[in-house]
Order: C-alpha cells, then sequence, then structure tokens
C-alpha cells in the first residue's frame, strides 16, 4: 500500500495549497469555489484512510449542501472582500506557536497506522468483536452511531435541530417578501428554467438522486450510509428541484409547514424509540427490548432512529435552504 | 481468457488515463475560457467511458458493475450539460471568444486573481 | 513509510492554522466563517488518521472473511458527529451574517463597528 | 415508583430536550411558555431529587442503551455535577417563571416557539454536560447549548445583538474546536473517551507529550467557553444585547457549566497523571484570575450601561472561582465551587431586578433609572439586597463564600495574605460599582419624559425579590451548598493521590 | 494497472487546481472545480477496487450527484448577480 500512501501525500500537499489559497484570496466567491475543493480533497482523504462513511458525509455535507448555503448566503452579502487583514501579526503568532505545540505533541504519537497504538487495543476491538454477536450488521459505523453511542447521535440530532430553529428565528419570521423575482439564489418564478438542457435533464436525474437518497438510509447497516448522508442527499435533491423550477415551485411541493413538522418529527421519532426503551423496562436508547429477540430489537432500533435522523436532517436542510432563498437581496 | 480481459482492461485504463491527462494538460495551457473548457470535455467524455469500463471488465458482473454503469450514464449526460450551462452563463455575462479577441479589461478579467 | 505518516501529523496543524489565521485577521464575517469551516475540517483529518491501521480496510465486516484487519470505528462515528456540527454551525453563523448585513449594510467588522456593533 | 428513580439521570436531559421539538410546534405562544416552563421546573425537580440523593450519599449513575461503561456512554451524578445542575435547572426556571411578560414584550409572537424551543435545547445542553460521563458526549452537548444560547442571544431587540452574537458564535466554535483537539490527542494515547477510564488509563500512557498539549488545549478551549479573563472578550456585548431573561438564564449558569467542565477534567484526568500538572494549572489560571478580578472590576466603575456593567462585573467573579480553584487546596475548591453557586445567586436576582428596571424605565442606562429609586421601591429593594450579596455583606450568601475563599487564601500560607488583600479590594471595587447605581436610582433626579410609569410586572419583581430573598436565606443557613461545596472539593481533591 | 490511472486522475486533478488557483475569469475558476469534481469520481471509483471494496463505489456515485448540484448552484449564483448587476444599474 506504498503507492497509497504517496497519493495520501500528494493529496494533502494539495489540500494545504488549497486552504492558503481559500484564505488569501480576497474575492469570496473563489473562496467558496476553494472551499469546495477543499471538501473534496479532504473526503478522498478520509476514503483513502479507510472512513468510507465520513468520505460520504463529508462530500455530502461538505461539497454538496454547505456550498450551496454558502452561495445563498454570498448572494444576500457583499461578494468582494473589502478590508485588508488586521492583526496580522497576531495571527501569525499564534500560528507559528500553536504549529510549534502540535509539532511538538507530534514527536509522543504512536506512528501512523501502527495496529498496537492504543486507539486500536481498547474499546474499539470491542466493537469490532461484539457487534456481531449484539446487533449483527456489518457497519460497525452504523452499529456504534446508531446503538452504542446512540446518545450522542440523538444530540447530534438536536444540535441540527437547533441549527434549523436559529436560521428560521433569524430568517424566517419576517421574511421579506419580495417585489421583484430578484432575491436571492434560486428566487423568482423560473430560477434556472431558460437553462433548457440543465433543466430537462435535472429533471430526468430528480427521481434517481432521490432512489439513491433511500437507498443509502436503509442500506446503511450493509454498506457506507445512514440517516446524516441520507437527509443530506434527499434535500440536495429537493434543493436540485428548488434551482431548476425556482424556489416557489419547490415550496408548493413541500411547504415550510411540513418541512418544520419533518424537522420535530424526525426527531421525536428518535427520542420516542428511546423512550419505549425506557417504557419496556430497559435503559434509554436501549433497543434490545423493543422486540423478543434482542439482537432483531437492536436492528429494528437502528432502523427507526436512522429513520428519524434522516427525516430530520433532510428538514432542516430544506428550511435553512428556503429561509437563505426566500430572502430579498440589500 | 483472463489474460485477454486482464490486457483488454489494461489497454482501456491506460488509453482512459491518457485521455484524462491530457485534457488535464489543455485545461492548464490553453489560452482561453472557451478553449479551455473544449479541453475538459475531453477528460470528460473520454476518460470515464474508458476507465470506467476496464474496471467492469475486471469486476466481472455484480451489483459493482451495475452501479458503475450508473455512475458512467450519470457521468456522461451530466458533464456536457454543465459545461454546456457554464459556456452559455459565460457567453451571456459577455466573456469574450477566443475569436473575438478579447481585450482583457473585462469584468471577468477584473475579477480574477 | 514513517515520513509519511508523520506527514498526515504535521498537515494538521497547517490546516488548523490558516483556519484559525484566518479567523484572526480577517476582518470580513463571511471570510472568519470559512476559517472556521477549515478549522473544523482539520480537526477531522486528525481523528481520521489516527483511526488507520496499516494494511487494514474500512470497519464493514466482509462476510465469510475471518481474519481480516479492520481499522477503528470509533473516531468515524465521533467525526460523523463532528461534521454534522459543523455545518449546523455554519448555517448558523450564515444567518447572523445575512441579518447583519440587513441591519448594518456590511459584513465587514470595523465598518460595523464603526455602527455601533462591536 | 423505583423504576423511574433509576432513570432520574437520563430524564434530567431527556425531558427538555424532547419537549423542544414538540415546543416549536405549538400555535399559541402562551402555550409554548407553559410547556417550557413545565419541562424546565420538571427538570429542576429531578435535579432536586438528585441532589437529595446525592446529599444520601448515592451516586447515581446510568448507562445509555445499557451498554457498560468504556463502550457506551455513561451520565454520572456525584456533589460536584449536582451544584450544577441545581444551578442550571433554577436559573432556567425562574426566569421563565418571573419573566414570562418581558420574553412577550422583547419577542414577537410568531417567533416565541422558536425562542422557547431555543431556550429548552440550551437547557438541555447545559443539563447534558453537567450529568454526563464522557468526554466526547461533552462536546455534542456544549455544542447543543452554544448554538441554542446564541440563538437566544440574537433574539434580542437592538440590532447590535447580532454583531455580538457572531462574535460569541467564532469565539465558541474556536473553543469547542480546541476541546474537540485536546479530546482527541488524550483519545489518541488512551484509547477510551470515558471520563473515569481515561483518568485511569492516562497513566498508563508511556509518552505523555501529547497528553500534556492536549490538557493546554482542553483548558484553553473551555477558559474561552467560561469567559476566563483575556478570553472573555465575547461576554460583556453577548450579555447587554441580549433579552433580559436570557442575560438572567446564561448569566448564572452558562459560563460556570464550561468551568465545572475545566475543573472536572483537570482535577480527574490530568492532575493526578501529569507530573507538576496541578502547579501548572495554578500558574496559568490564577494570574489571569487576579487580573480578571481587578481589571474587569475597574472597567465596571466607569461602565454606565447597567447590563454591561453587571456583566464585566460577572468577568471579575469568574476570577474568584478561578481563584479559588488555582490554590489546589480542598478549602479553595470548596470556596470556588460555593462562589459558583452563591454568584448565580446574586447575579439571577441582579439581572432580574435589571429586567424590571428596564420594564419599568425603558433603559437601563444609568441615566435612564435615575430616580427608579423612589417610582419602583420593590424593584429597587430587590436590587440593592442582590448587590450587597454581590459585594459580600455578612448576613448574604456573597459573604459566605467570600468568607471561604478567604480564609482559603490565608490559610494558602505564601502569598496567600496577598491573595486576601486582591479579594478584599475586588469586593470594595464592587460595592463602588453597585453604589454608583444605588446612587443613580435614590439620588438621582428622575428624567422628565419617563415619570408616568410605575413598578414594573408584579411576576419579575416577585422572581427578583424571591432570589433576593434566596441569598438572604442561604447567607443565614448556608448549610446546603457548603456541604455540597465541599462534597465536591473533596472529590476533587480525591482524585489526585 | 489501477495505480496508473490514479496517477493520471491524481495528476489532472493537480492541474485543475492549478488552473483553479490561476483564473483568470470567474468561469475558469467554476470549469476547474467541475473537472476536480468528475476526476474525484474517477478517482473513488478505482481507489474501490484498488482497495478490493467495491462496495464503496456508493460513494463515487455520491459524488456525482452531489458535484452536478453544485455546478448548478453556482449556475444560479451567476444568472442571479447577472439580473442583480441589471437592477443595480437600472437603479443608477
Amino acid at each position: 500500500m506504498f503507492m497509497t500512501e504517496i497519493f495520501s501525500a500528494f493529496l494533502l500537499t494539495l489540500l494545504v495549497i488549497t486552504a492558503v489559497a481559500a484564505v488569501k484570496t480576497r474575492n469570496l466567491f473563489v473562496s467558496v469555489m476553494l472551499t469546495g475543493i477543499y471538501s473534496l480533497l479532504i473526503a478522498i482523504n478520509f476514503f483513502l484512510l479507510d472512513a468510507a462513511d465520513v468520505a460520504l458525509t463529508e462530500a455530502a455535507v461538505g461539497a454538496g449542501v454547505a456550498t450551496v448555503f454558502f452561495l445563498s448566503a454570498l448572494a444576500l452579502t457583499a461578494e468582494e472582500e473589502r478590508s485588508p487583514s488586521a492583526y496580522r501579526a497576531v495571527g501569525i503568532g499564534i500560528f507559528i506557536a500553536v504549529t510549534l505545540v502540535l509539532g511538538y505533541a507530534t514527536l509522543g504519537m504512536p506512528s501512523y497506522g501502527d495496529p498496537e497504538a492504543p486507539v486500536h487495543v481498547h474499546v474499539a476491538p470491542w466493537y469490532l468483536e461484539k457487534t456481531p454477536e449484539f446487533i449483527d450488521i456489518p457497519n460497525i459505523v452504523t452499529a456504534v452511531l446508531g446503538s452504542y453511542r446512540g446518545y450522542d447521535t440523538l444530540g447530534e440530532v438536536l444540535v441540527v435541530f437547533t441549527a434549523g430553529i436559529g436560521v428560521l428565528f433569524l430568517l424566517g419570521a419576517h421574511p421579506r417578501r419580495k417585489s421583484e423575482p430578484q432575491g436571492g439564489i434560486a428566487s423568482g418564478e423560473n430560477g434556472l428554467r431558460h437553462y433548457l438542457i440543465p433543466r430537462v435533464l435535472g429533471r430526468l436525474f430528480i427521481p434517481f438522486v432521490l432512489l439513491f437518497g433511500l437507498y443509502v438510509q436503509f442500506h446503511g447497516e450493509y454498506s457506507p450510509g445512514g440517516g446524516f448522508q441520507a437527509g443530506a442527499i434527499i434535500a440536495a435533491s429537493v434543493i436540485l428541484y428548488a434551482l431548476l423550477e425556482g424556489e416557489d415551485r419547490a415550496l408548493q411541493v413541500i411547504p415550510p409547514g411540513v418541512l418544520k413538522g419533518l424537522m420535530a418529527g424526525g426527531a421525536l421519532l428518535y427520542g420516542a424509540v428511546g423512550i419505549a426503551g425506557m417504557l419496556l423496562g430497559g435503559n434509554f436508547l436501549d433497543y434490545s427490548v423493543l422486540t423478543s429477540d434482542p439482537v432483531k430489537g437492536q436492528q429494528m432500533g437502528l432502523l427507526l432512529i436512522e429513520a428519524g435522523v434522516g427525516i430530520t436532517v433532510t428538514g432542516v436542510l430544506l428550511t435553512i435552504f428556503h429561509a437563505f432563498a426566500a430572502r430579498e437581496r440589500f | 481468457m483472463d489474460l485477454a480481459l486482464d490486457v483488454a482492461s489494461w489497454v482501456l485504463m491506460s488509453v482512459g488515463g491518457l485521455f484524462v491527462l491530457i485534457g488535464g494538460i489543455g485545461v492548464l495551457r490553453m489560452p482561453d475560457l472557451f478553449t479551455r473548457m473544449h479541453a475538459a470535455s475531453v477528460t470528460d467524455s473520454m476518460g470515464p467511458p474508458l476507465i470506467l469500463a476496464g474496471i467492469m471488465l475486471q469486476s466481472g458482473f455484480s451489483l459493482a458493475t451495475v452501479k458503475l454503469l450508473a455512475i458512467l450514464v450519470f457521468l456522461m449526460l451530466t458533464s456536457p450539460t454543465a459545461s454546456n450551462a457554464l459556456a452559455s452563463a459565460a457567453l451571456l455575462a459577455g466573456e469574450k471568444t477566443l475569436a473575438e479577441k478579447h481585450d482583457g479589461d473585462e469584468a471577468g478579467e477584473a475579477e480574477g486573481r | 513509510m514513517e515520513f509519511l505518516g508523520l506527514y498526515h501529523y504535521l498537515v494538521f496543524p497547517l490546516l488548523l492554522m490558516s483556519g484559525i489565521y484566518a479567523v484572526i485577521a480577517k476582518r470580513n464575517l463571511f471570510k472568519k466563517l470559512i476559517g472556521l469551516a477549515l478549522m473544523q475540517s482539520a480537526v477531522f483529518l486528525l481523528y481520521i488518521t489516527m483511526a488507520k491501521v496499516e494494511g487494514g480496510t474500512g470497519p464493514i465486516l466482509k462476510p465469510g472473511d475471518a481474519d481480516v484487519l479492520y481499522s477503528n470505528p470509533l473516531p468515524e462515528v465521533l467525526i460523523l458527529t463532528a461534521i454534522v456540527v459543523g455545518i449546523s454551525t455554519a448555517a448558523l453563523g450564515l444567518g447572523i451574517i445575512v441579518r447583519i448585513k440587513e441591519e448594518f449594510g456590511s459584513v465587514e467588522e470595523d465598518v460595523v463597528r464603526e455602527l455601533g456593533g462591536r | 415508583m423505583n423504576g423511574v428513580v433509576a432513570h432520574l439521570p437520563a430524564l434530567l436531559v431527556v425531558v427538555p430536550m424532547l419537549t423542544a421539538p414538540l415546543v416549536m410546534l405549538l400555535r399559541p405562544s402562551g402555550l409554548a411558555w407553559a410547556a417550557t416552563t413545565a419541562a424546565s421546573l420538571c427538570a429542576f425537580a429531578i435535579a432536586l431529587s438528585l441532589t437529595a440523593a446525592v446529599l444520601a450519599g448515592e451516586r447515581p449513575d446510568y448507562l445509555m442503551g445499557s451498554w457498560p461503561a468504556p463502550f457506551g456512554i455513561e451520565l454520572v451524578v456525584d456533589a460536584v455535577n449536582a451544584l450544577v445542575l441545581l444551578l442550571v435547572t433554577g436559573a432556567s426556571s425562574v426566569a421563565l417563571l418571573a419573566g414570562a411578560r418581558s420574553i412577550d414584550s422583547q419577542i414577537e409572537h410568531e417567533r416565541q416557539p422558536l425562542f422557547y424551543s431555543a431556550w429548552l435545547l440550551a437547557l438541555a445542553g447545559l443539563a447534558g454536560i453537567a450529568v454526563t460521563g464522557d468526554a466526547f458526549n461533552i462536546f455534542v452537548f456544549m455544542e447543543i447549548s452554544s448554538l441554542a444560547s446564541y440563538v437566544l442571544v440574537a433574539g434580542g431587540p437592538d440590532r447590535r445583538a447580532l454583531p455580538a452574537v457572531f462574535k460569541y458564535l467564532v469565539m465558541g466554535t474556536i473553543g469547542a474546536t480546541f476541546y474537540l483537539i485536546g479530546v482527541g490527542l488524550v483519545y489518541m494515547m488512551t484509547g477510551t473517551l470515558n471520563l473515569a477510564d481515561m483518568a485511569e488509563r492516562v497513566g498508563q500512557v508511556s509518552d505523555l507529550r501529547p497528553v500534556l498539549v492536549a490538557a493546554g488545549f482542553i483548558t484553553t478551549g473551555l477558559a474561552l467557553k467560561a469567559a476566563v479573563f483575556p478570553l472573555h472578550l465575547w461576554l460583556p456585548n453577548a450579555y447587554t444585547y441580549a433579552p433580559h431573561m436570557v442575560t438572567v438564564f446564561l448569566a448564572a449558569c452558562a459560563t460556570k457549566v464550561s468551568l465545572y467542565v475545566l475543573i472536572r477534567f483537570d482535577y480527574m484526568v490530568f492532575q493526578p497523571n501529569l507530573a507538576e500538572h496541578g502547579l501548572q494549572f495554578a500558574l496559568f489560571l490564577m494570574p489571569l484570575a487576579i487580573l480578571a478580578l481587578i481589571i474587569s472590576s475597574a472597567v465596571a466603575l466607569f461602565e454606565r450601561n447597567l447590563k454591561r456593567l453587571l456583566a464585566w462585573s460577572s468577568v471579575a467573579q469568574i476570577g474568584y472561582m478561578t481563584l479559588g480553584v488555582s490554590l489546589l487546596t480542598t478549602a479553595g475548591v470548596t470556596a470556588g465551587m460555593l462562589h459558583m453557586f452563591n454568584h448565580a445567586l446574586a447575579k439571577g436576582a441582579l439581572f432580574l431586578a435589571v429586567a424590571a428596571l428596564a420594564a419599568g424605565c425603558g433603559g437601563v442606562r444609568l441615566g435612564q433609572i435615575s430616580g427608579a429609586g423612589r417610582r419602583m421601591p420593590w424593584t429597587m429593594g430587590a436590587f440593592v439586597l442582590a448587590g450587597l450579596s454581590l459585594i459580600g455583606v455578612p448576613g448574604t450568601a456573597g459573604f459566605v463564600s467570600k468568607w471561604y475563599l478567604l480564609s482559603a487564601a490565608i490559610g494558602y500560607g505564601g502569598y496567600g495574605p496577598l491573595l486576601a488583600a486582591v479579594i478584599v479590594l475586588t469586593s470594595l471595587m464592587a460595592l463602588a460599582y453597585i453604589w454608583r447605581v444605588v446612587e443613580a436610582a435614590y439620588f438621582g433626579a428622575a428624567p422628565a419624559e419617563s415619570t408616568g410609569r410605575g413598578e414594573a410586572p408584579p411576576a419579575l419583581v416577585v422572581g427578583a425579590w424571591a432570589v433576593a430573598l434566596a441569598n438572604v436565606g442561604f447567607g443565614l443557613s448556608p448549610d446546603l451548598p457548603v456541604t455540597l461545596a465541599s462534597k465536591a472539593a473533596g472529590i476533587l481533591t480525591g482524585y489526585s493521590p | 494497472m489501477y495505480y496508473v490511472v490514479s496517477i493520471a486522475v491524481i495528476v489532472t486533478m493537480g492541474l485543475a487546481l492549478v488552473r483553479a488557483l490561476m483564473g483568470p475569469s470567474l468561469y475558469d475558476r467554476v470549469l476547474a472545480v467541475n473537472l476536480f469534481g468528475t476526476k474525484t469520481v474517477l478517482l473513488t471509483a478505482v481507489i474501490a477496487f484498488l482497495y478490493g471494496r467495491p462496495d464503496f463505489l456508493d460513494l463515487a456515485l455520491a459524488y456525482a450527484l452531489i458535484n452536478f448540484i453544485g455546478v448548478l448552484a453556482v449556475l444560479e449564483f451567476f444568472r442571479n448577480r447577472a439580473s442583480r448587476r441589471t437592477a443595480d444599474s437600472a437603479k443608477g
């Protein structure tokens, strides 16, 4: 695997160059484009480091949805960075100090890929060893995410939910409805309608993207994927629709009330599964008690909570997208 | 049989890689946006079919082949679309073609760097 | 080999610091958020790097294969969480920026400060 | 019934956390307030019963999903976090009960369900941080509480709330990221995320350099979140421009929860295992605490906005807590924990009174409240009582913690008397800045245009008085906080052999 | 043989990055980003086989979808900006 090491090193170098360029450029649009590249690069690196689930999430969330969000916000603010940098000396000073400190820490770290490193001999082997017995699904990441550390994941769903609440709170309450069709991104009547080819093709693709999202959602126990990735992909498909047909049409398909319901419903579904565990005599988020067979119960619990995650993530990402898109430019 | 398959996928993948590389060099070296776009479309339309076909020969017939086919169809449809849309956007925004001998004081030019 | 492994660990502070530099030294609020995003992804890299086992493969069990070496699933799980936290923070920050632009007419820190916001 | 008791540590977090999505969907905002208050009171009741259990010598713990400890996530309640839990749930409940009218006047109706939902999330997040025994879980709940508090602060009616909240967001995210780096480095060296397991395994680590760096990152990150002195820049503006009730809630507990994590992590994981780390910790925190005390009190002396004055005073008071903790003695930690509790009482009452003043005078600048003492005698009465507690006058809660702090400082030996002198000096400064408010309120001429208004909404005044009287109550019979704090100090210092 | 293709693709990615950094126009950068995206798809597909885990092909598929949406979002941004500019100049 020596060659992949070289690949990895080369890609990491590109990563550093991209990051520096993204910071240095004064044009914010270019900066956003470069962060898109940065996301793709770091996702490939995750993939090279065997983290397929993370690579999928980073690509869907970082390169896809985040870029759309940044662009929609950029459409509402200024595109050029005007003020020169300040506190440059402070910045560089901290840069050097922290780099040295972390370099110092590097000296004591276990060498890269060492199978005897502490992370690989404690806790983690237990997951790899016991999952077939307790939960019996091939994707250990999903097992840890949904069951062993399901409480973290519930917290994470609520972080997303909070972000949705926050954006709605900031932008949603008095959306300045547009008087002319030139608001934020994807506003107006027609979106990309006059681009005939993308429109035709895009419409062709939307069902497939949705299908793929559902596949990622429900196949997450067997292959990379799960609620977050699926939520992001499904949200992306609706965003695609909004880009092609205009934001209003997309809102007709899934009205804001439904989006709110999705946001809350997913989190509540997750919580309900946890409480069901409690009522049936286990602890909170104990899925083994859901059915008479503990392994089946775990699998059912995982399926349900992943669905909850997917629903909330879809709802929140779309809510945020619409909140930006409905805003009139200043 | 295996040998023939190996040779075939070797050839396909190498040629595909070559196209990708040529296109990449073209994107770097060509003088203006539209010629660069032309170079990029070489990598998009010649690279994926050859490379993915090479992989398909290796993988035999399985779920992976179907996925590869899906990726291929997807790439073959989306990249030309994206190129087309990009070109028309650039053209609408006043980006000049090489033939029009642009002066370099266009809005797009000033925004770079 | 050893050097290449070390390289992973050294890239992490560089990425982290380019993000922090943007947060400290840039006065454009949008750029600060981009800096935050870069910074967070750097941390993701640290975690995933430590999950890798030499000669291992992704932690999705292969049916029927008994003695396969798998990489560590736990950091992956943590980073999945952290990625979602990152996008949530970014979205909220963007929302605030849009509101600042509406209220103050600018997203430059010094302009906003002159208009009374600190 | 026994079954429910076993689930209490989880329910404490789960109840507000799962009420939040429901509240968002409630249409009439009165209903949203009622549901939020009910959930908050429920959490408060749970916190009380957990505290009772802790006082009875139990140590309630809970395994999430029934997975055994280092593999799953474990919740642990002991004296240290029982104190913090009481603060968090209590502050939220009091602010909600007293401030329904105040919130109603500051947040538009259609935004209120969202606001209350964010409030519950902040509550769940803060309680979740305090109750968990897992390092990464702390990060997740820290993010819930931070994002929710950004939303709450951004609800402020003044447009200057927005830049303030942006700064809060940036600095909070840097803090959380630093914490995440630190946890990552410790995890790399120990392979575990459970705090107790971590504390055990750090001792067996072959190379301690990454752990040392991790300690630095975690301390810096949490110090940012806790607004320890030079990293406090986000705090004054965020508290000033937030809606009044949010200030009451957050000022009473948000920074203290981060401080709790800082103390817990350092005393539990790092100090027993890193040679000389206790000293490094003290050397890092003590000078900062002294600077915080002197500089922030001085700034507060010259501040004309009442809320910002109190916010700067909060930065100074965090200095007392870190000072106590940095002494590394049982007496010092007791004093620090005790002050955490008492300061929350005093600040809560003060900010409630300020909210009442704002309602009665139309503003919180010193010029606007002049003459308020005559028109709003009840409100100003509560303010003065709480102010006395903040200064540390005998008979109030503030006196108890100052007393413990002074005796801890003098018992410290060496330059202990010098520290004691700093404590006395800054208490005098507190006297001065509280006096400025009192002077304006009682002896200033009332501005002509606001003479028509009278006393504030009764709920606010009652709330302010209730908390102010609690200050007196806990000043006269300080058994509960003192027992909890000394138990907590025993646990914390007991980690180091 | 996977290595050969990977090297070609990775080098192309490097070239695309150079173009993205050089510009000069915004469209050049978008072109480079798009090129970078499709090359990422290819690289993931190849690496999935290089690692002997064809089940990881889902990633490549996801990248292909996301990449297309990203480019459309950029185009929409441009279209929007153009209409904003006309509005601005109309306002004077």
